[in-house]
């Protein structure tokens, strides 16, 4: 078993209302300086076989990730 | 009588209310497991109801959307079979790519419970009853997701929120349909509005689209 | 609290108890015994001090299927269907993580309700919390309602109505009371009582961790800033696991496949095991060995673990395999982790070795019982009203009432709920009551919570009395019949200063309030220890009303529905003495019992006869809210004559006098007046004048005020949304 | 401006029904020699100042994290 890590990202150009509202929250908190904020998921998964990078990215294509809206990345942990 | 497949997730939620629609109309109502590679024998039409199939983990309508069942729903599609996807069936049939676009967090960022108006926006599919451009159906909404978000050109909007719209839909579109107008998803819910005692019977405009 | 206190003393158990356990065992106990003393004697699983004062409820009826006892009550609504009813706590865990807090005290309720058989039709939540100006008040609360909300939305049960209030008492200790409502066959009562030795114990659902150990139990018996040791460790809401136990449950229990079911709640499996056992009169022997663990337990862990979302039922040998296709087909895993036996035993083995062996019932029933200190607390220090100056202006009075957060809409709530899943709910939420259809039937029950905790403070015994009669007045409002309750006592501890008595009082005028109007309580939960080292809550004890419509289509909203109907108030004065308007204490609250009783069961006649277009029951900011209400849902205003009173602020803003505002077609008026004298009835009506134009416009004497629906609107609708912005 | 990366994971112990829904649901499609799914938030942000890893902590201890169910991580992008 090796540990691999997916992260989901909104595609660039996708308006991200969370991030949108966290940034807010941040700012109202009194964090100033804060240009954009973006939130994603990261996905930690325990794969056997020889090529877990290999599988991931394909659990990426099949399930993980929507091509239209996220941008994913795959990498051994 | 059409035979009505109401395809059943673990965590659909709006089966029954919807088989009693589709029963309420003259429809024969039958069960679709996901996780039967065909659908129910004699099946005319598909209806896939809201609810939060897989808890909504991952995104809505994802985990559902790779079930068994979906493989037979596509087929039923191409052959030109009519398909209706409600709320999470809309998630599902997005996320089967049966239709355009992707729902997103709403713009609330929070869930919306509410009656709303609903506008014609094209009149020559059989999802809104006859109905003319413009005319205005009052169907609730219930979602945390439900901001259709996609390129409007290659959607065909049957339906856009009227006055306002509290989910940041682009182009205000609270449903659509495929190009041929024989799939049809939509955020809002007929199936609760199919009976006088509910406030609207605006429901049954859409629903009519699965029966003969 | 330091290592070296004993094992007992961390585990919340006295030293009389601790010498107590042996004795009734006949030998020392094992560690993990102890442990499920400790648990199964903690007032929340025993009730150790308010079971004696629970008895004064009336608890019988002709309705009544079940009364208290069991996971929740059941009523019998004719048509052959029964209702399931219940409300509980889930205050302490809320107040530490108001999401997942909030979400699993909707969970637990719901597995209640589908422990009785029952498909759960309805959810209603009970709030209280600090004032919306507190930063921490405004995150808990959002937090829970979002909790409450992705819980019950996720399952598919509509939330249907609720309520909260805000005061600064809650600001330390929230309250988060959930109520579920379940349907089923009348034919068909589940119960949780283990039966048929050599039958098997199958566990279903989620996987056991290391969640809330020690957690609701043992919190609910320390002051929460009391001990950081005792905090749990916070259980994660997973309803989409609930839902598949729910269809799973319904489809075992269409089928006949259960002996007896249960939920596990607090303390876990050794409280579902112990109760089901108790109940049945039978042993349990369960192997900890076998039970899915989500990570590595000690038996006692696993024995005390509040993991949600699992099930435990017991199963005719030749069902089993049946139960568990069931629950492969859901995807849950699913166990035999035991069986009944002969006798009265409780008995556990892990690696083979017997770790607990206990007669059930001395955990399940068995705790001591302890009296309460009756200390009458002294007459509150009241303001003389001639020293409260009349407003210059009454219609900005009016409009400030409107904002206020106790007042003002809660759409910012309901609509964060799914409250239409289902498609039976015939009235939403934002009217007196909800009305819900009966699946299958021409017939609706109306649900309610309520509760008068600023006058349970004043005099509890008014303050129980006031809470059953407003939750009654709700339900009628909408045209039903009162016909069963649930509570839920949340107070602060009762072995201190004069909470044990206001705890007594409430519990007598409730009693009072529910004899006079023929309304059994099925079922209840009890929350005490609701304070902090800066203070304690109001006495805030929650009751939960069901109503009955025949014809659901007959049910009444509060909205003005057309022109030229004629405006009634019935029932009696109010009174300033403890209103929300003053926001101070004037005086003692009072009602007439019977009088108000009266009103209520005129109102219902009313109804019945089909002479309501609208009726509305007058309760905060007295009967200008009320007016108000009733010509924003309707989007008309009226114009209306009401007799001044002792003062012009008293008239409008008075509170209490059981009333209520309907409207009726002109030609109904008189019929009305009737009604109210039929039977040697002698309630009060009074005609104050008629619905029309877009101002709701009121003489009084020599003044007069008017308010601008559109501004009203603006307050009332925007208020909740600002604070919380 | 300085872009900083925090990661938000269910903590050990912690229910994760996220991860175990798609852990089910990646088995179904055929990925099989599957161990643990946990899924948690990545936040991106960008902070100015000099100690935006430092804020971004402060951050995490005010909002972006709960203690009670969340452990967190900070680092620079
Ligand atoms: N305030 C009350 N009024 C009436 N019955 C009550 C009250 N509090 C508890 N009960 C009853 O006592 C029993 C035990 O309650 P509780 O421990 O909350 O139930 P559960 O173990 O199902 O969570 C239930 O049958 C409940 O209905
Ligand atoms: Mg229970």
């Amino acid at each position: 078993m090796s540990q691999v890590v997916v992260t989901v990202m909104p595609r660039k150009g996708v308006l991200d209302p969370q991030g949108q509202a966290v940034r807010g929250a941040l700012t109202q908190l009194g964090f100033d300086g804060l240009g954009e904020v973006r939130i994603g998921k990261r996905i930690e998964l325990d794969i056997a076989g020889d090529d877990p990078v290999g599988t991931a990215r394909d659990m990426c294509e099949r399930l993980l990730a929507n091509a239209l809206i996220e941008d994913y990345t795959v990498e051994p942990a | 009588m059409t035979r009505v497949a109401i395809v059943r997730f673990p965590g659909s939620l709006d089966h029954d209310s919807a088989a009693r629609a589709v029963a309420g109309m003259g429809g024969t109502a039958v069960e679709a497991w996901h996780g039967e590679p065909e659908l129910p024998a004699g099946t005319e039409a598909v209806l896939i109801p809201g609810g939060f199939s897989y808890g909504d983990h991952l995104r809505c309508g994802a985990i559902a959307s790779r079930s068994p069942v979906m493989g037979a729903v596509g087929r039923h599609a191409a052959a030109g079979g009519r398909v209706l996807g409600i709320c999470n069936g809309f998630q599902v049939l997005c996320e089967a790519g049966l239709l355009p676009g992707a729902l997103r967090r709403n713009a609330t960022l929070s869930f919306v419970c509410r009656q709303m108006d609903l506008e014609v926006a094209d009149a020559d599919t059989p999802w809104t009853g006859g109905r003319p451009r413009g005319a205005v159906l009052s169907i609730p909404v219930k979602n945390n997701e439900g901001a259709w978000y996609g390129d409007p050109a290659s959607a065909r909007p049957v339906l856009r929120y009227h006055g306002e719209d509290p989910l940041g839909s682009v182009d205000h579109i609270a449903g659509i349909a495929n190009e041929a107008g024989n799939v049809m998803g939509l955020m809002p819910h007929p199936e609760e509005a199919c009976d006088a005692l509910l406030g609207s019977m605006d429901g049954e405009l859409v629903i009519g689209g699965l029966l003969r | 609290m330091s290592t070296d206190t004993p094992l007992h003393r961390r585990l919340g158990l006295t030293d009389d108890e601790n010498a107590l356990i042996p004795e009734l065992v006949g030998r020392e106990v094992t560690v993990p015994e102890l442990f499920m003393f400790s648990l199964m004697w903690s007032e929340h699983c025993s009730y150790k001090h308010s079971k004696p004062l629970l008895r004064g409820f009336p608890t019988t009826g002709e309705r009544v299927l079940l009364g208290p006892g069991e996971n929740a009550g059941i009523i019998d609504v004719g048509d052959g269907l029964a209702v399931a009813l219940k409300i509980e706590s889930h205050n302490h865990p809320s107040a530490v993580e108001p999401f997942e807090g909030a979400a699993t005290g909707v969970g637990g309720i719901v597995r209640d309700i589908m422990a009785m058989g029952a498909r759960p039709i309805a959810l209603l939540d009970s709030l209280r919390f600090g004032e919306l100006t507190s930063a921490r008040s405004r995150h808990l609360f959002t937090r829970a309602v979002a909790g409450i909300g992705h819980y019950g939305n996720c399952i598919g049960v509509p939330t249907v109505g609720g309520e909260v209030a805000f005061d600064d008492r809650y600001e330390e200790s929230c309250l988060v009371n959930a109520m579920c409502v379940g349907v089923l066959p009348a034919d068909r009562v589940l119960r949780a009582a283990a039966a048929g030795p050599g039958n098997a114990v199958i566990l279903f659902g989620n996987r056991t961790g290391r969640d809330g150990i020690g957690g609701a139990s043992v919190l609910a018996s320390a002051e929460l800033d009391d001990d950081e040791d005792k905090r749990p460790s916070v259980q994660v809401g997973d309803p989409f696991t609930e839902r598949k136990l729910m269809d799973c449950c319904l489809e075992l229990a269409d089928r006949g496949a259960f002996v007896a079911l249960q939920d596990l709640g607090a303390a876990g499996l050794t409280s579902s095991a112990s109760e089901m056992a108790s109940r049945g009169g039978v042993g349990l022997e369960i192997d900890l060995d076998l039970v899915p663990l989500r990570e590595e337990l000690a038996p006692a862990e696993i024995l005390v673990s509040e993991s949600q979302e699992r099930m435990l039922c017991v199963v005719e040998p030749d069902r089993v395999d049946e139960v568990l296709a069931a629950c492969t087909r859901w995807d849950l895993p699913a166990t035999v982790i035991g069986r009944v036996t002969e006798g009265d035993r409780l008995v556990a083995r892990h690696g083979g070795e017997v770790v607990v062996d206990l007669p059930a019932r001395l955990l399940a029933d068995d705790a001591p019982v302890y009296g309460v200190p009756q200390d009458p607390a002294p007459a509150p220090v009241a303001v003389d009203l001639d020293d409260v100056p009349l407003p210059d202006d009454l219609g900005a009075a009016w409009l400030e009432l409107l904002a206020r957060p106790n007042i003002a809409s809660r759409r910012w709530i309901f609509e964060r709920y799914d409250h239409l899943v289902g498609a039976n709910t015939v009235r939403r939420p934002g009217g007196d009551a909800a009305v819900v259809r009966l699946p299958g039937s021409q017939r609706a029950i109306a649900l309610a919570t309520d509760c008068a905790e600023r006058w349970c403070e004043l005099d509890p015994r008014i303050g129980g009395r006031a809470s059953v009669l407003e939750a009654a007045r709700n339900v009628a409002a909408v045209g039903a019949r009162p016909v069963a309750a649930t509570d839920c006592l949340n107070f602060p501890n009762p072995e201190k200063g004069h909470t044990g008595w206001r705890l007594a009082e409430a519990i007598g005028g409730m009693s009072d309030a529910l004899r006079s109007l023929e309304v059994p309580v099925v079922s209840g939960n009890v929350s005490l220890y609701n304070e902090s080292a800066q203070r304690a809550i109001l006495p805030t004890p929650v009751v939960g009303m069901m109503g009955l419509i025949e014809r659901a289509d007959r049910s009444v909203g509060q909205a003005f529905v057309a022109d030229e109907d004629v405006v009634i108030l019935i029932g009696d004065e109010g009174r300033l003495d403890a209103s929300e308007y003053l926001g101070r204490v004037a005086g003692a609250p009072a009602l007439d019992l019977e009088r108000e009783v009266e009103a209520i069961a005129m109102v219902i006649e009313a109804a019945e006869a089909g002479l309501l277009r609208s009726a509305h029951d007058v309760s905060g900011g007295g009967l200008g809210v009320a007016l108000a209400e009733s010509a924003l849902a309707g989007g008309r205003g009226a114009r209306l004559v009401l007799d001044p009173g002792r003062r012009a602020d008293e008239a409008l803003f008075g509170e209490g006098g059981g009333r209520f505002v309907v409207s009726v077609r002109p030609d109904d008026a008189r019929a009305l007046h009737e009604l109210a004298r039929s039977g040697g009835r002698s309630v009060t009506v009074s005609t104050l004048g008629t619905v029309g134009g877009d101002t709701l416009r009121v003489s009084l004497g020599e003044r007069s005020v008017a308010l601008d629906l559109d501004a009203a609107r603006a307050v009332y609708e925007g208020a909740l949304p600002e604070a919380l912005a």
